[in-house]
């Protein structure tokens, strides 16, 4: 076993139980917090695919924005009655846990008959992918329209989520 | 080195607890966390792909920042949401919000 | 010449090679000391910084400043130190035990990270990344997290209002920091740091010539993103308790001051790396060890501003903090961003049109692009201030309505 | 290139380890003389009324949501900058449309007032 394939598990297995504590977990800063472990081990296994941009996207997106903001709503939502008490979960948890096993066996077993599961990574130079994804997000046939859809979607969601969370006149009294 | 398949059920075990998260869990800001870790696996796979069957070919890449975006814009959505149903009926609860179930 | 160090990491992997180190090994021994290296050196940094941070602040106030412990003082860090571990460490009964006393060392890992990618000289640095830009990003939202958790499992009302509070400071400066550090990725085309420095060889091609108006930006949003005065408000001692760290004694509270302290002296080393041309300077190329000098020199000259900022400036109002960065910083910023590409874009084959003039028309394209971006930096900044001081005005008109009650002002003379 | 990060790895534990070190020891041999009333929530000496929820302003909220609109934004202007010197005029005029976009958002964010800190 290599040193790398030890990092590998290491990671996977903290993350994927880290995860586990998000879905279950009763405190929802607690869930957030583990939620932020996740993510991590995320940005941790995009390293080792030699994607450090995106390794990099990921903590700054997601543990230095998405994760605050959960946070944030936690606390604004903060119920006295709803999060240390009471069960977190709905009457479906059975159900639940049963089609995410399912749909865990169905991936595996699917994917497991591809040819190319096991596939070892071809040695390969990755240190041009950021110029090279810069390049194809403003080339015409490259990614253009996605860029700007994306730009367009951000922007449909900040103008939105302020309609909504923005307090209207006859609330304020 | 790593197998592909390592990543590949890596990835689809942190699908399937999102999942289990999303259905089963009560309070609506966890079902978006189970959501987020849907989409992170998704990425996972994404990027695996990319090094594992063409490194050259950059499309791995753009959907995965696609992902991050759209991820990005839910939560956004989804969390103002939230607060503005929590001003107004005091609950965080999927259950206990169902005016849109008939 | 052989530069020393490189020359004892040499040293150390041929020792290694002789006692059948395998080379992973050896490799991960060699790296494991020059962390320690970086680290203590950033923490060597550090601890003195805080005496010299309290000796120039009070020679700014006209006062002497720590000169009793040691010769001038020096020692006073020390003894800081000593009377910090004679505190009684206290944990709040209802606090998280994990999150309270995890915050305090993320808010120093967050920092010290930074000084992973940062290159002393041409040939000492921690480590080269591509991304390095974003990594530094990467690691500042480590510092977020730490506030949030520390505010949060203090468990305390107070506590938990200063974080919130913090919070909302630093991701509102995270997005002027961001949008001016696209600048100088821009100008040198990579994210790389050593890349950046690379490109900054003489004067004129400093990035700060080229982009005055990002490097104020970013050095602006950075020290409000370290939270000294003037941005101070989170902790403003002498109004409010104490902000996040409320509860925290001991070490645990020094370890976040710690953190801010190196915080500071890292924006001088960031802003020194990023505009100022880091260790580029004259007769560099044959002595590379004048890059330390050079890059020790223009950080705590960026140090020193800070410090002056800091006794000098009263501290800002809440509204005005955040009304400075969304309604000033970031539309300067982005309108910057806008310009800078198109200026770039347009100038970069302008040396062509001027190639029948004497000349290399390479250099002349590079002062040609590097006076277009200037004056692009001029006009935005100087349509800025002027746009401020018109809305500014009609603040004015709008005061005169209601004119200033005088709290205390000696009977008019007539009157007597 | 995994050097570099397994360098990073490694600062990664090793900064860990120098804010820990302290805190440790002195947890082990710093002073320790606490009473309950010690340990109480530190409200400048009153007792703590009610629970530590505080309804919190909606401010906070569109501050952060401001912010992650503007830092996934940027995340796709960097690999563009990176890549500015092989890009078309297309391709530059996409990166300031994209950026005159963001700008939108946060015209739109000001016009609603939501900037006002009140």
């Amino acid at each position: 076993m290599t040193p790398m394939q030890l990092i590998f598990i290491f990671t996977a297995v903290a993350s994927t139980v880290a995860a586990i504590m998000v879905v279950t977990r009763r405190n929802m800063v607690h869930a957030a917090l583990f939620l932020v472990m996740t993510l991590f081990g995320v940005a941790v296994a995009f390293v080792l695919l030699e994607a450090p941009f995106l390794a990099v996207v990921q903590v700054v997106v997601y543990i230095g924005a998405i994760a605050i903001l959960m946070i944030f709503a936690v606390m604004l939502t903060r119920n006295v009655t709803d999060d240390e008490s009471g069960h977190p979960f709905n009457a479906n948890v059975r159900l639940a846990l049963l089609s995410a096993v399912f749909v865990f066996s169905l991936l595996v077993v699917t994917l497991g008959g591809w040819a190319q599961f096991s596939a070892i990574a071809p040695f390969a130079n990755t240190s041009g992918a950021v110029a090279q994804l810069g390049e194809a997000l403003a080339a015409a046939d490259g990614y253009v329209l996605a860029f700007e859809v994306a730009s367009m979607l951000l922007l449909g969601a900040l103008v939105g989520a302020i309609f909504v969370v923005w307090p209207r006149q006859a609330e304020n009294d | 080195m790593i197998p592909l398949s390592w990543y590949l059920v890596w990835a689809a075990a942190l699908f399937a607890v999102g999942l289990f998260g999303v259905l089963a869990r009560k309070n609506i800001i966890a079902i978006l966390m189970g959501v987020e870790l849907m989409l992170n696996a998704v990425n996972i796979n994404l990027v695996a792909f990319w090094r594992y069957l063409d490194v050259r070919d950059i499309t791995g890449h753009a959907f995965a920042l696609m992902v991050f975006a759209v991820a990005a814009a839910e939560v956004a959505v989804g969390l103002a949401l939230v607060i503005s149903l929590y001003r107004r009926r005091q609950t965080v609860a999927a259950d206990e919000v169902d005016l849109l179930k008939w | 010449m052989m530069d020393p160090l490189v020359a004892l990491g040499d040293w150390l992997l041929s020792l290694a090679a002789k006692i059948n180190l395998p080379p992973a090994v050896s490799q991960v021994i060699l790296y494991l000391l020059g962390v320690s290296v970086i680290a203590t050196v950033a923490l060597v940094i550090t601890i003195f910084n805080t005496w010299l941070e309290r000796k120039i602040a009070a020679r700014l106030q006209d006062r002497i400043g720590p000169n009793r412990v040691g010769p001038w003082g020096l020692l006073q860090p020390i003894a800081d130190a000593i009377k910090m571990l004679t505190k009684e460490d206290t944990t709040p009964a209802a606090a998280d035990k994990v999150a309270y006393n995890i915050a305090p060392i993320l808010a120093v890992v967050s920092v010290l990270l930074i000084w992973a990618v940062i290159p002393f000289t041409s040939v000492w640095y921690g480590t080269k990344l591509n991304v390095a830009v974003l990594y530094i990003a990467a690691v500042g939202s480590f510092g977020v997290l730490a506030v949030l958790m520390a505010g949060w499992s203090s468990n305390n009302k107070y506590a938990l209002l200063g974080a919130f509070r913090a919070v909302s400071q630093l991701i509102s400066y995270e997005v002027p920091l961001f949008l001016s550090l696209l600048v100088p990725v821009l100008l040198a085309r990579s994210m790389d740091i050593s890349v950046i420095v690379e490109k900054q060889g003489s004067f004129l091609e400093m990035f700060v010539v080229a982009a005055p108006l990002a490097a104020l930006l970013f050095f602006i949003s950075s020290v409000a993103e370290v939270g000294r005065t003037p941005f101070d408000l989170l902790e403003a001692e002498s109004e409010i308790v104490a902000g996040y760290h409320i509860e925290y004694s001991g070490f645990k509270f020094g370890m976040f001051q710690a953190g801010e302290f190196m915080h500071t002296f890292t924006i001088g080393a960031l802003t020194a790396l990023l505009f100022l041309g880091g260790w580029q300077g004259p007769l560099v190329d044959q002595y590379p060890i004048l890059g330390l000098v050079y890059f020790m020199g223009k950080s705590f000259a960026v140090y020193f501003v800070t410090m002056w900022m800091r006794s000098t400036l009263p501290r800002i109002r809440i509204d005005h903090m955040q009304a400075l960065n969304w309604k000033i910083l970031v539309p300067v910023a982005l309108v910057l961003l806008m310009l800078t590409p198109l200026v770039d874009y347009f100038t970069k084959d302008l040396g062509v049109l001027f190639s029948a003039f004497p000349g290399s028309p390479g250099e002349l394209t590079l002062t040609w692009r590097t006076a277009a971006l200037l004056l692009t930096n001029l006009v935005v900044g100087i349509g800025a201030l002027d746009i401020i001081r018109r809305t500014s005005k009609r603040n004015t008109k709008a005061r005169q309505r209601f004119p200033e009650r005088a709290v205390a002002r000696p009977p008019k003379e007539e009157a007597a | 290139m995994l050097d570099n990060w397994l360098f990073i790895g490694i600062f990664v534990l090793v900064a860990g380890v120098f804010p820990a070190m302290p805190i440790i020891m002195f947890h082990l041999f710093g002073p320790k003389r606490s009473t309950p009333q010690k340990l109480e929530t530190y409200e400048c000496g009153m007792e703590t009324v009610g629970q530590t929820w505080v309804q919190f302003k909606v401010q906070y909220y569109i501050y952060a949501l401001v912010f992650l609109v503007f830092d996934v934004e940027l995340i796709f202007l960097y690999p563009w900058a990176v890549a500015f010197d092989t890009l078309p005029l297309l391709g530059v005029v996409a990166g300031v449309l994209f950026i005159f976009l963001l700008a939108d958002g946060l015209w739109y964010a000001w016009q609603k007032g939501a900037l006002e800190w009140s």
